[in-house]
C-alpha cells in the first residue's frame, strides 16, 4: 500500500463516521430542526469525505471530475431541500425543542 | 445455493407478499403499491435467473425488465388517475365489491 | 478469498432481507403516507439489488423511474386524495380516513387468501431451486450478432434492434396510458401558486443539468449503460421538477406542439417499421450498414416522446385545460 | 483494498437499516421523508464504493442520476404532500 492508499482509507473511514453520526443524530435528536442538522452532516461531509477518498484511487481525471460533480450536486440538492423542509415546518408551526 | 438463487427467492417472496396484500386490502392506493411490489418481484426473478452465467449476464431479460419498468410506471400513473376519479365520484378510494351493511 | 465471499454474501443477504422487510412494512403498516415513504425506500434499495445482479442498465432505469417519477406520482396522488377528503367536511374525516386506510377484508378472507399464496410461494421456490445453476440463455446469441446491430451495448442492441417491436409497443402503451388519463377529465390542480425563491433557483440549476445528463445517457447508451428510456425518464423528471416549481407550459405550446412531441416517437417508429417492411420484407429488420443511424434516430425521437409523456402523466390533466378551472 | 470497500458497504447498509427506524417512528411527515433522504445519500455512497470494487464507471452514472432524481422526490414531498391541511396533526 502506498501513501495515497493510506490517506484514502483514512478519508473513507472518516466519511463512514460522519454517516454513522448522521444516522445516530436522526434517531436520537428531539425535533425536526435538530434532525435536519444531523442529516446534513451525513449528506455534505460524509459523502464529501468518501468522494475524496475514492478520487485518490480514480484512474482518470474524468472520473475524478464526475465524483466531484456528484458531491456538488448532493450539496446543492441537500441544502435546498433542507431549507424547504425547515421553512415549511416553521410555517406549519412544528414546535422547536426546548430543554 | 448461489447469489442468483438467493435473489430469485427474494423475488418470489416479494411477489407473494404483493399478491396477498392485493387480495386483502380495500384501499385502492394500497392495491396499487401491492401491484408495483409484485412487478418488482417478477423483475427480480427474471434478472436473477439471467445472471446464472460466467460470462456476461443475459441481456434479453435485462431489456425486458427495462421495458417492464416503464410500462409499470405508466400503468401506475393511469391507476392513480382512475383512483382519484373513483374517489371524486363515489367519495371513497375503494371498490364497492362487498354488499353494503 | 474466504472473507471476501462471506462479505459478498452478507451484503446480498442484507439487501434481500431489507427488500422483504420494506415490502412487508409498506404493504401492511397502518398509515398510508408511511407506506409510500417505505415504498420509495424500497425502490432505492431495489437499485442496489440490480447493481449487485450486474445489470447497471436496469439500475439506471429503476433510479430514473423508481426514485424520481413513481415517488413523485404517489406522493402527489396521495395529497390530492387527502384534499378531496378534507373538502368533504371536517370533524369526522380524520378518523374516517385512518379507518379507510387500514381497512382490509374480513379476517376469514385473510386465511382464505393466505393459504394459496403460501402454497404458491413454496411451489415457485421449489421450482427455482430445481433450475440448473448455470444457463447461458441468449447471451451467446446476442454476443454473436452484436456486430450487425449497429451498437455495442448488448442491452441497447436487444431493445432497439433484435426486439425493437417490444420498444414500439412500449411507447404505444405509454401513449395509451396518457390518453386514458386525459379522457378521465380530472380537475387540474392549482396548488403551485406560491413561488419559493430557493425552489426556483434549484429548478433553474437542476433543469440544465438534467438536460445534459439526459443527452449524455442517450449518447452513452450505444456502447455502455444508458439509452432511450433512461434518457427519456431523466428528461421527464426535469419536466416534473418544473411543474412542481410552479412552471406551466405556455398555452401557445400546449396545443399542437405538445401533441406532436407526444407522438413523434411512436410515429417515427411506425414509419421506420413500414419502410423496413417495404424494403426488406420484415418488420423492423435493419440493414447492418445503416443500423447505427436508424437506432440513433429512433432513440432520439423516443427520448423526446417518453419525456413528454411522463411529464404529462405526472401533471394528470390536459395542460391546455389547466387555465379554465 | 477490495475487502475494505466491501466492509464499508456493509457498514453503510447497516446504517441504512438503522435509519429506517425513523421512518417508522415519525412523528411528523418530514421526519419520515428526511430518513428517505438519508437513505438516498447513503445509497449514492454505496454505489460509488461498489463501482470502485467492480471497476465499472457505469455505476458512477447510476449514482449521479440517483442524486439528481432523489431531489425531485423530495421536492414533490415539500410542494405537494406536506401541505397546510395537516397542521394540527403535526404540531403536537
Amino acid at each position: 500500500m502506498t501513501l495515497s492508499d493510506y490517506l484514502s482509507v483514512l478519508f473513507l473511514l472518516a466519511g463512514a463516521v460522519f454517516f454513522l453520526a448522521g444516522t445516530v443524530g436522526l434517531l436520537r435528536f428531539p425535533d425536526v430542526y435538530t434532525r435536519l442538522h444531523a442529516l446534513t452532516k451525513a449528506d455534505n461531509v460524509g459523502l464529501g469525505l468518501i468522494v475524496i477518498g475514492l478520487a485518490m484511487q480514480a484512474e482518470s481525471y474524468a472520473s475524478v471530475g464526475k465524483l466531484l460533480l456528484i458531491w456538488l450536486l448532493v450539496l446543492l440538492a441537500g441544502s435546498s431541500i433542507s431549507h424547504l423542509i425547515a421553512k415549511k415546518a416553521l410555517q406549519k408551526g412544528v414546535r422547536m425543542w426546548r430543554r | 445455493m448461489s447469489i442468483a438463487v438467493l435473489y430469485a427467492l427474494v423475488g418470489i417472496g416479494l411477489f407473494c407478499l404483493g399478491v396477498y396484500a392485493l387480495m386483502i386490502h380495500a384501499h385502492l392506493l394500497r392495491k396499487i403499491l401491492a401491484l408495483n411490489i409484485m412487478g418488482s418481484g417478477v423483475f427480480m426473478v427474471l434478472l436473477a435467473l439471467a445472471g446464472r452465467t460466467e460470462i456476461m449476464p443475459d441481456p434479453v431479460p435485462a431489456a425486458m425488465v427495462i421495458t417492464g419498468i416503464v410500462v409499470a410506471v405508466s400503468a401506475t400513473a393511469f391507476a392513480l388517475a382512475l383512483m382519484l376519479k373513483i374517489s371524486a365520484v363515489t367519495g371513497r378510494a375503494e371498490l364497492n365489491d362487498e354488499e353494503e351493511k | 478469498m474466504e472473507a471476501l465471499s462471506l462479505l459478498q454474501w452478507l451484503i446480498d443477504g442484507l439487501i434481500g432481507i431489507g427488500l422483504l422487510w420494506l415490502a412487508w412494512r409498506a404493504l401492511f403498516c397502518p398509515e398510508l403516507f408511511k407506506a409510500i415513504v417505505l415504498f420509495i425506500a424500497f425502490g432505492l434499495l431495489m437499485t442496489l439489488a440490480w447493481v449487485r445482479l450486474k445489470a447497471p442498465d436496469v439500475a439506471l432505469a429503476e433510479v430514473a423511474i423508481g426514485a424520481g417519477l413513481t415517488g413523485a406520482l404517489l406522493l402527489s396522488s396521495w395529497a390530492k386524495l387527502r384534499d378531496f377528503d378534507a373538502n368533504k367536511g371536517m370533524g369526522v374525516r380524520e378518523k374516517n380516513r385512518v379507518q379507510s386506510e387500514q381497512k382490509t377484508k374480513r379476517p376469514f378472507f385473510h386465511w382464505l387468501s393466505a393459504t394459496p399464496v403460501l402454497l404458491m410461494a413454496v411451489g415457485l421456490g421449489y421450482g427455482v431451486l430445481q433450475l440448473s445453476p448455470y444457463a447461458t440463455g441468449l447471451s451467446t446469441a446476442v454476443a454473436e450478432n452484436l456486430d450487425a446491430s449497429g451498437v455495442s451495448n448488448p442491452v441497447t442492441a436487444v431493445l432497439l434492434n433484435f426486439r425493437a417491436y417490444d420498444t414500439l409497443l412500449e411507447i404505444a402503451v405509454l401513449l395509451l396510458a396518457l390518453i386514458g388519463i386525459w379522457s378521465l377529465e380530472i380537475r387540474p390542480s392549482v396548488r403551485e401558486a406560491t413561488l419559493d425563491p430557493v425552489l426556483d433557483l434549484l429548478a433553474r440549476l437542476l433543469t440544465p443539468l438534467l438536460l445534459l445528463v439526459s443527452a449524455y445517457l442517450l449518447w452513452v447508451g450505444a456502447h455502455a449503460s444508458g439509452g432511450a428510456f433512461q434518457a427519456g425518464s431523466v428528461l421527464g423528471a426535469a419536466g416534473v421538477l418544473l411543474i412542481l416549481a410552479g412552471w406551466r407550459l405556455p398555452l401557445s405550446l400546449a396545443g399542437l406542439p405538445l401533441r406532436i412531441t407526444l407522438v413523434v416517437g411512436l410515429s417515427t417508429f411506425i414509419a421506420v417499421a413500414v419502410l423496413m417492411m417495404l424494403d426488406r420484407g420484415q418488420l423492423l429488420a435493419f440493414p447492418p450498414s445503416q443500423a447505427s443511424l436508424i437506432i440513433f434516430v429512433l432513440e432520439t425521437t423516443a427520448t423526446l416522446s417518453i419525456a413528454a409523456i411522463l411529464a404529462a402523466l405526472f401533471l394528470g390533466s390536459r395542460p391546455d385545460h389547466s387555465e379554465k378551472i | 483494498m477490495e475487502t475494505f470497500y466491501l466492509v464499508l458497504v456493509l457498514f453503510l447498509l447497516l446504517n441504512l437499516a438503522a435509519g429506517m427506524w425513523r421512518v417508522l417512528l415519525g412523528p411528523t411527515a418530514a421526519d419520515r421523508m428526511m430518513a428517505a433522504q438519508l437513505f438516498g445519500t447513503t445509497a449514492v455512497a454505496v454505489l460509488l464504493l461498489l463501482g470502485q470494487v467492480e471497476g465499472r464507471s457505469a455505476l458512477h452514472d447510476v449514482a449521479f442520476v440517483f442524486a439528481l432524481l432523489s431531489a425531485v422526490t423530495a421536492v414533490a414531498f415539500v410542494r405537494r404532500a406536506w401541505s397546510e391541511q395537516e397542521k394540527k396533526h403535526d404540531s403536537k
